[in-house]
């Protein structure tokens, strides 16, 4: 059992967990230690010796991913009394059991993929499409604006791990492009959060429906046609 | 010149994020957007060289939907202008009357600037993984300017923007990486350079082919406004200033779609496009009978507007299936759409600042009150829905005419049925809003034409009614370069 | 044209007053009475033709037009009703719906005519007359066309012509339906029983006699005239089927004819002494019974 | 051909300069006016001298290329006809806008309603011009709009804003049949020229050639108003500005049968269902049409249904023509046609004539309510005249112009009946009984509507104080009412006229026989001489009864009134109960709706009887559906509940079935 593997096995544990659990405060502690995890694979993918280039970028990234983004997180849930999601949409236990599903589809959709990219680490597709799914899931199922938040992380690294199985060598400014995005992304939701606590003292997004078509009772446009 | 495309307007993005004075911000994003338009224009006498070893080129397409883009700003940012110096620092809101402050206009403006910035990149960038980072730049510039009146319902439309389509973005980088395993030779994976990846004699492996088209298709999708990954289409539009709707639904919309087409280009290149022709097909039709649906008895005018563009980008998804004429077409549209909607936003801000409602019931007798304003709201009405002499009638008629030369008559019949519900749809909401006697307290206060809101949208009409009449040569000659690289033409 | 035709048409225009007294005169015997002389309707003419006339402030020239424009519209339709088999002095293709709709422009004005007096009565008996005319021209015209098809001519005169015995052995079932048809027109159109009332007092009652209730001295000599030509017009067409004497000697089958037409008065006299009126509601269901008899002889010819 | 391009451009010239010196109304409008006037006066010369000389011209420009279109228009003896009716009618009703716009408001409004009618007369001459697909749907289009926006000129009324509506809506979802007519016929051809779609029809399948002509009879039976397509038409006519209203009913409609003909040749050999179907949609149109109008009160709507009438009789005589095609007899086949076409330049004269005396009416007394006028004839009895020629002529009387028409449909149909097989003579019986009764019952609507208007004792102070309306006014109808007694005086002439239309229409060969066979019959000349004969006779008539009452005294008193006192204005019978007996009759269709108050107490005050008939097919066929597809669509509004993480959803949704797709359906 390699190392890579080992890491794949945590990411999805961490991944499980999240779904299971419901505390804020563990999601951004998971969502650092992922941040370590996808961070340092670079490291045993690479080829033998480390590139300084691989070595700035592993640093970025972990900075970024496990000390940036939690600080920012515990920042922003600073002075918010509810520190637990209440309530989801979808129970823990469901959640868990969709995880499940969701580890089910990864595991499909890499078996209907050629092989020969993903052979070397034969884990690493799944628990990457395991992992964009388990985000997905987690944006889907929880009322907090914040859990969403650490939903699109999950997603994100998701995504990197893929980045790393499939595209070994992308070109640098991509890679920090991306993360720029990321870091901007992230800033912006995290004021984003920050305003809708000052509108509504609370960071459910159940407030945040008031945008909508769907009236019970819509009004037929064609009915004054009728009335002579 | 290339560079400086780039980088004038993000430059000057920055600047107006730290000068003091507005009028000089103001004077700044004017002159911004005449420069950038000054330059786009010489591009059109010879293209620049490209830069930064061929990542960024100005090509055809690019060229279009720059075009597109530097247009509509310009007109924008003299809406604009007009539209701050109006604009108080705090107001109360239209809907629930509660007091809410708007954006810093350093924001306002900054941002402005820096969504043209990463809208020209878009244009310009010929590799995807700059294209990606381009367009998710667009996103990022362009969620404070939605959030510029900080009330709820525009922190909740913002927020559904910035969540729903950083969710997109992120599933088209995941097309991305698939797309260069998909031509990766001999266990290197490719550079995503357009030249690379559109060159003779490649053979791509079809299946992370399909694989990166579908996560593109959905991630570039959701940023373009195609149903049903469309949902944030209507609460961005309906909240943001007039003026950024405008230019959401005029240009960014499009640089969605040249993400898309980008990817096109690729399978048309490598002879695979077949496969996903039903996809943008079946997309196209889904988005329009979408838009349809929720046109009907839609009772805010600007999620009307809104819902039209989702309708629109239907139609181009058709037309670039379609394949043949119809991309030339679907082109055409583009740039008939952008001019026209843009045109119709800006209309609407000024029936907003004047009745002070988003609301079509709320609105009566507007010919009658605003003389032009009414015109422009008719004429773009008739103009949107396809009916001659307008421009948007000439493209719609191409696509239809390939879908039926195509051989497809039941998409064609289709695509006809839906757009006669949607021109009910607008026509009921329109003709209420424009007819009528006047409320009273018509041409007085706000309740009058005002120079800035009549302008910069007249002119675009103009241009969409010259459109209807006549395609110049050099326009035709640019659609049919691009119509080529996209696998279709005239 | 021949001559014979003329000499029709003169007969006509002469003897078309004397079928009203016929059928007055019937109508007397039935009833047991004396019953005014024959020609009592050429004394009333001539009396009439000798008043004044005392015209209504309301009314316009369209209420002096209307008697002219009726009977020079009747006259020139009996032009084309051919007689004996006959051409008819005005006989051509298609004559049949010139003559249908000069009786029409002549019920036109009939009715402007009193409308213009702006009495109730009248506009009450006006709102009828076009009404039951209305159903009454499609049984006529498809009864007409129908027989064209029988004798396969486009025209009135050849048309008679053709019915003779030989076409009465072939199609007499359509022949016997068309002459039913024929006659409840005739009834209808002509205002008598039991579709309206000639010599009823009621006004309320009235159809055709209420339209002309303003009209007074010459004006309703010609109304008189005319209303008797249209009676005769639609004898002679009646007669022309039921009496298929052709090719005798010319004065015999003008004979046949002429006698056919008073048989045909004989006919309506019987029928009004015999029959009551009818509720105006039932009068459609009649006509269109009427229609549906044509239709019936057309489509009999369908096999 | 280069006159007539002048003609339309100075008529946008002239709309355009009407707008832009809406500042000085009086100017303004002189300026929309005459430019259309003048225009006209060209056009007609221009359209009846290639007409009369049977000949053809033809132009063509480059434009939209890159589209398939081009400005290619051209007059054949069939546009020529159209056109000379349009510009007749235009000009005249121009001329009488002169007078009648101005009493409306200047200002702008005023200078946009000329540059409308200018358009308006411009983008219908082009729709009958143009030879291309494109430059033809660009006009069609242009038309609708621009008669949408004359139809809404007085926006500030409920009822005009729902007519436009209706129209605009109507009118639109007709055109998307004409799309998919003219993009079937692209792809069958690959070319957008007329011109190329000649001989299309042997290639069509029998299948695709049906559903072609379904599509050709929908969408442009929409804008003709053939039933139950016609709603639009009593909403739209009498919200328009009366000159519009004759433009509109006499040309506009008309539009729609033109494009029918121009384009039906494409479709090959007819088979004789297609004669059945417009023979059917012939008489619905034509019985139903007059049977609403009989139920109307409002003048204008009242017209606006005979409309659709006598598009009944236009589409009857296209109907037998067909069927004389399709069963190869030329005699039927001709005079079908040559009725149809001869009702259409018949319609557009005397409908127009009527709507302009409706106008005149309108602006004397205020009212369009036939029961609030009368006596009017002593008023105004020039247009009295006119009206009253009008009335006859749409009656099919004789000795005027709709008699001629409507008598070569019957004898086209007679001819049919009498040598053709079942299954021609059955639907062509149909017709004949049809045309009677269509014939009768309009007699009947119009004696109502002129006897009530016109005749009697005026019912309102409004009616009592009517003036005669000034010459400009009257001198259009006039004209027009001429034109009604010169076609029928002159039925040998206008068949003679129509030879050479008929020739382009009729797909048959060796017509030239037929029509010597037709001028054989002599039967043309014997309608106008009867028809002479019948001026002659009425003439002598008269002069024997003026003789005979010269030497006799003259008294006048009151109305016979059986005795009662005091006989009142009130007392006269109404048009309501005019035409009860009939609406009564076929109340089944009409489903009319009585609101009576009987009269109560012992010494009974007021009672009062209102009635009202609405459009069958809108309230119990169009409204429903509508409202059900509403219903039914606005249940899809869940979909934009609010919640981001439905949305979410979809986004996941949509990826794992394209997921799917790619991996397994593709594969």
């Amino acid at each position: 059992m390699s190392w890579i593997d080992t890491v794949m096995i945590l990411l999805v544990l961490t991944d499980l967990a999240m779904l299971g659990s419901s505390r804020l405060g563990v999601y951004v502690r998971l969502a650092a230690l992922q941040g370590v995890l996808v961070g340092v694979l670079p490291l045993l993918v690479g080829p033998g010796r480390i590139g300084l280039e691989t070595a700035f970028v592993v640093f970025t990234t972990i900075a970024v991913k496990s000390v940036l983004f939690p600080w920012l997180m515990s920042r922003i849930m600073r002075g918010f009394e509810a520190r637990r999601e209440k309530e989801p949409y979808v129970g823990y236990t469901a959640s868990l059991f969709l995880g499940v599903v969701a580890l089910g589809v990864a595991l499909w959709v890499s078996r209907h993929l050629p092989t020969e990219e993903t052979g070397v680490h034969p884990y690493m597709m799944p628990a990457a499409l395991f992992s964009i799914f388990a985000g997905l899931v987690l944006i889907v199922s929880r009322r907090k604006a914040v859990t969403q938040v650490l939903g699109y992380l999950v997603m994100e690294n998701g995504i990197y791990v893929a980045g790393i199985v499939l595209v070994p060598d992308s070109p640098l400014f991509v890679e920090l492009g991306v993360l720029l995005d990321l870091v901007v992304g992230v800033f912006l939701m995290g004021i984003m959060i920050f305003h809708i606590h000052r509108e509504f003292d609370h960071i459910d997004t159940d407030q945040l429906a008031t945008l909508s078509d769907w009236k019970p009772a819509p009004a037929p446009a064609v009915s004054e046609e009728a009335r002579p | 010149m290339t560079w400086a495309l780039v980088l004038v307007p993000a430059v000057l993005g920055l600047q107006s994020f730290v000068t003091r004075s507005n009028t000089w911000r103001r004077v700044l994003l004017v002159a911004g957007a005449i420069g950038h338009f000054v330059m786009t224009a010489m591009a059109w006498r010879n293209l620049p060289a490209p830069a930064w070893g061929g990542w960024l080129e100005l090509d055809a397409a690019g060229l279009l939907f720059l075009s597109i883009t530097s247009v509509l700003f310009l007109a924008a940012a003299c809406y604009a202008a007009g539209y701050l110096s109006r604009e108080k620092a705090s107001e109360s809101d239209l809907e629930e009357g509660l007091l809410f402050t708007n954006q810093p206009e350093a924001v306002f403006t900054g941002c402005l600037l820096m969504f043209l910035a990463a809208m020209t990149l878009v244009c310009l960038s010929r590799h995807l993984g700059l294209l990606w980072v381009a367009i998710e730049g667009t996103t990022l510039c362009s969620a404070p300017l939605i959030y510029f009146h900080r009330h709820h319902r525009s922190l909740e439309a913002a927020w559904k923007y910035l969540m729903i389509c950083s969710v997109g973005i992120a599933l088209a980088l995941l097309g991305n990486f698939f797309l260069a395993v998909a031509f990766s030779s001999g266990g290197r994976s490719a550079s995503l350079a357009l030249s690379s990846l559109t060159q003779a004699g490649v053979t791509p492996q079809l299946v992370w082919l399909k694989l990166a088209f579908v996560f593109l298709l959905v991630g570039y999708g959701t940023k373009m406004g195609l149903a049903p990954m469309h949902t944030w289409l209507p609460d961005a539009h309906s909240e943001a200033p007039s003026v950024v709707s405008a230019l959401l639904s005029g240009a960014l919309l499009n640089c969605a779609f040249l993400g898309i087409l980008r990817v096109w280009q690729v399978l048309v290149a490598a002879g695979h496009a077949d496969f996903a022709r039903p996809l943008l097909v079946g997309f196209g039709l889904l988005s329009m009978a979408v838009a349809a649906v929720f046109i009907l008895g839609q009772t805010d005018y600007k999620r009307m507007l809104a819902y039209s563009s989702v309708e629109h980008m239907g139609i181009l998804a058709l037309g670039v299936g379609l394949g043949g004429a119809a991309v030339f077409g679907a082109l055409l549209h583009a740039v008939n759409h952008s001019l026209t909607k843009a045109m119709l936003f800006m209309a609407a801000g000024g029936i907003l600042a004047a009745y002070r409602t988003k609301t079509c019931s709320g609105v009566k007798g507007l010919a009658r009150a605003m003389p032009v304003t009414g015109a422009l709201w008719i004429a773009g009405f008739f103009a949107i829905t396809g009916t001659p002499p307008f421009g948007v009638f000439v493209s719609k008629f191409i696509i239809l005419r390939q879908a039926f030369l195509g051989g497809h008559v039941w998409i064609g019949v289709a695509a006809l049925v839906i757009l006669a519900v949607v021109f009910v749809g607008l026509a009921l909401i329109v003709l209420r809003m424009a007819q009528g006697e006047a409320p009273e307290g018509a041409g007085t206060g706000a309740l009058r034409d005002v120079a800035w809101t009549v302008i910069p949208p007249a002119v675009l009409g103009v241009a969409v009614l010259a459109l209807g009449l006549w395609l110049p040569t050099w326009l035709e000659g640019v659609l049919q370069q691009a119509a080529h690289s996209f696998g279709g033409g005239l | 044209m021949k001559a014979i035709g003329l000499i029709h048409y003169v007969l006509a225009l002469a003897l078309a007053p004397l079928l009203l007294g016929t059928i007055n005169r019937v109508k007397a015997l039935f009833a047991g009475r004396h019953g005014p002389p024959l020609f009592q309707v050429y004394f009333d003419l001539g009396k009439l033709l000798r008043k004044g006339a005392v015209y209504s402030r309301t009314t316009t020239w369209v209420f002096r037009s209307g008697p002219v424009v009726a009977l020079a519209a009747t006259a020139l339709a009996l032009g084309m009703i051919p007689m004996a088999g006959q051409a008819a002095p005005l006989a051509f293709t298609g004559d049949v719906f010139v003559a249908v709709y000069l009786l029409g422009l002549a019920r036109f004005f009939t009715v402007l005519a009193a409308l213009d007096t702006g009495s109730a009565f009248e506009g009450m008996g006006a709102s009828r007359e076009v009404q039951f005319s209305a159903l009454a021209e499609p049984a006529l015209l498809v009864g007409l066309v129908a027989l064209g098809r029988l004798t396969h001519s486009l025209s009135l005169s050849p048309a008679y012509a053709g019915v003779g015995p030989e076409l009465w052995s072939a199609g007499g079932v359509s022949l016997a339906l068309l002459a039913v048809a024929f006659f409840v027109v005739l009834l209808a159109e002509n205002a008598r029983i039991p579709f309206d009332d000639p010599n009823t007092h009621l006004e309320l009652t009235m159809i055709h006699e209420v339209m002309v209730l303003d009209h007074g001295g010459p004006d309703f000599a010609l109304i008189t005239y005319g209303a008797s030509l249209k009676l005769w017009l639609f004898a002679s067409l009646l007669a022309g089927l039921i009496i298929p004497v052709r090719q005798g000697p010319e004065w015999l089958d003008t004979a046949a004819a002429l006698g056919g037409v008073f048989v045909v008065g004989c006919a309506v006299g019987m029928v009004e002494s015999c029959m009551a009126r009818l509720r105006l509601l039932r009068v459609p269901q009649i006509l269109f019974a009427a229609l549906v008899f044509s239709a019936l002889a057309f489509l009999l010819q369908m096999r | 051909m280069i006159a007539l391009l002048s003609v339309l451009c100075v008529l946008g010239v002239g709309g355009l300069l009407a707008v832009l010196l809406c500042r000085w109304p009086r100017l303004s409008g002189a300026v929309g006016a005459w430019s259309a006037i003048l225009a006209c006066a060209v056009g007609f010369v221009v359209s009846a001298r290639l007409l009369l000389a049977g000949a053809t011209t033809d132009w063509q420009a480059p434009w939209l290329p890159q589209v398939g279109g081009a400005l290619h228009m051209a007059a054949d003896p069939l546009s020529a006809l159209f056109l000379a009716a349009l510009f007749l009618v235009c000009g005249l009703s121009a001329l009488y806008g002169l007078r009648y716009m101005d009493h409306g408001r200047g200002g702008l409004r005023a200078g946009l309603a000329w540059l409308w009618y200018d358009l308006l007369v411009a983008s219908m001459a082009l729709v009958i011009l143009s030879r291309n697909a494109l430059l033809f749907l660009v006009a069609w289009e242009v038309m609708a709009i621009v008669s949408f926006f004359l139809v809404t000129h007085e926006d500030e009324r409920q009822d005009s804003r729902l007519a436009g509506r209706i129209y605009l809506i109507a009118t639109h979802l007709g055109t998307v049949f004409v799309f998919i007519f003219m993009l079937y016929m692209a792809r069958e051809t690959g070319s957008l020229e007329f011109d190329a779609w000649r001989n299309v029809g042997s290639g069509l399948s029998p299948l695709a050639g049906g559903w072609l002509f379904v599509c050709l009879v929908v969408g442009f039976g929409t804008k003709a108003g053939f039933v139950p397509l016609h709603i639009w038409l009593p909403e739209a006519h009498p919200a328009a500005p009366s000159h519009v209203s004759a433009v509109m009913s006499g040309i506009m409609i008309k539009t729609g049968i033109y494009a029918i003909l121009r384009l039906l040749p494409c479709l090959g050999f007819p088979p004789l269902w297609w004669g059945w179907c417009l023979v059917v949609i012939g008489i619905g149109s034509g019985v139903l049409g007059v049977l609403f109008a009989l139920a109307q009160h409002d003048v204008k709507r009242l017209l606006a249904y005979h409309s659709v009438e006598n598009i009944g009789i236009i589409a009857l005589g296209l109907g037998v023509g067909l069927i004389g095609v399709s069963l190869n007899m030329p005699l039927v086949a001709v005079l079908g046609f040559a009725g149809g076409l001869l009702h259409v330049v018949n319609h557009a004269l005397f409908k127009s004539l009527l709507f302009l005396g409706a106008g005149a009416v309108a602006r004397a007394t205020g009212t369009r309510e036939t029961d609030r006028l009368g006596g009017l004839l002593k008023r105004m009895p020039g247009t009295g005249a006119a009206f009253l020629v009008g009335a006859a002529a749409i009656s099919g009387l004789p000795p005027l112009n709709g008699f001629v028409s409507e008598f070569m449909i019957y004898w086209g149909s007679f001819a049919g009946v009498n040598t053709g097989p079942g299954v021609a003579a059955v639907p062509l019986m149909l017709g004949i009984a049809g045309l009677a009764l269509i014939g009768g019952l309009a007699a009947a609507c119009f004696a109502k509507l002129f006897g009530i208007v016109f005749l009697g004792e005026p019912r309102t102070a409004e009616a009592r104080d009517a003036r005669e309306s000034p010459p400009a006014m009257f001198l259009p109808m006039a004209i027009l009412a001429a034109c009604c007694f010169g076609i029928g005086l002159g039925a040998p002439f206008a068949f003679q006229v129509l030879r050479p239309v008929l020739a382009g229409v009729i797909p048959l060969p060796q017509l030239s026989l037929t029509f010597e066979a037709i001028a054989g019959a002599d039967a043309f000349l014997a309608v106008s001489s009867v028809a002479f004969l019948a001026l002659v006779l009425v003439l002598t008539v008269a002069a024997f009864r003026r003789l005979h009452l010269s030497r006799k005294n003259e008294g006048s008193t009151v109305t016979w009134d059986c005795g009662y006192a005091k006989p009142s204005a009130r007392m006269q019978y109404t048009a309501s109960s005019f035409a009860q007996p009939l609406v009564g009759l076929f109340s089944t269709v009409l489903r009319s709706r009585r609101k009576f108050r009987m009269p109560a107490g012992l010494f009974p005050s007021e009672s009062s009887l209102e009635t009202e008939t609405r459009d069958v097919f809108r309230d119990r066929l169009f409204t429903p559906a509508f409202k059900g597809v509403d219903r039914w669509l606005s249940f899809l509004k869940w979909l934009q509940s609010g919640r981001v993480q439905l949305y979410v959803l979809y986004i996941v949704i949509t990826l794992l079935a394209l997921l799917v797709w790619a991996l397994k359906v593709q594969a």
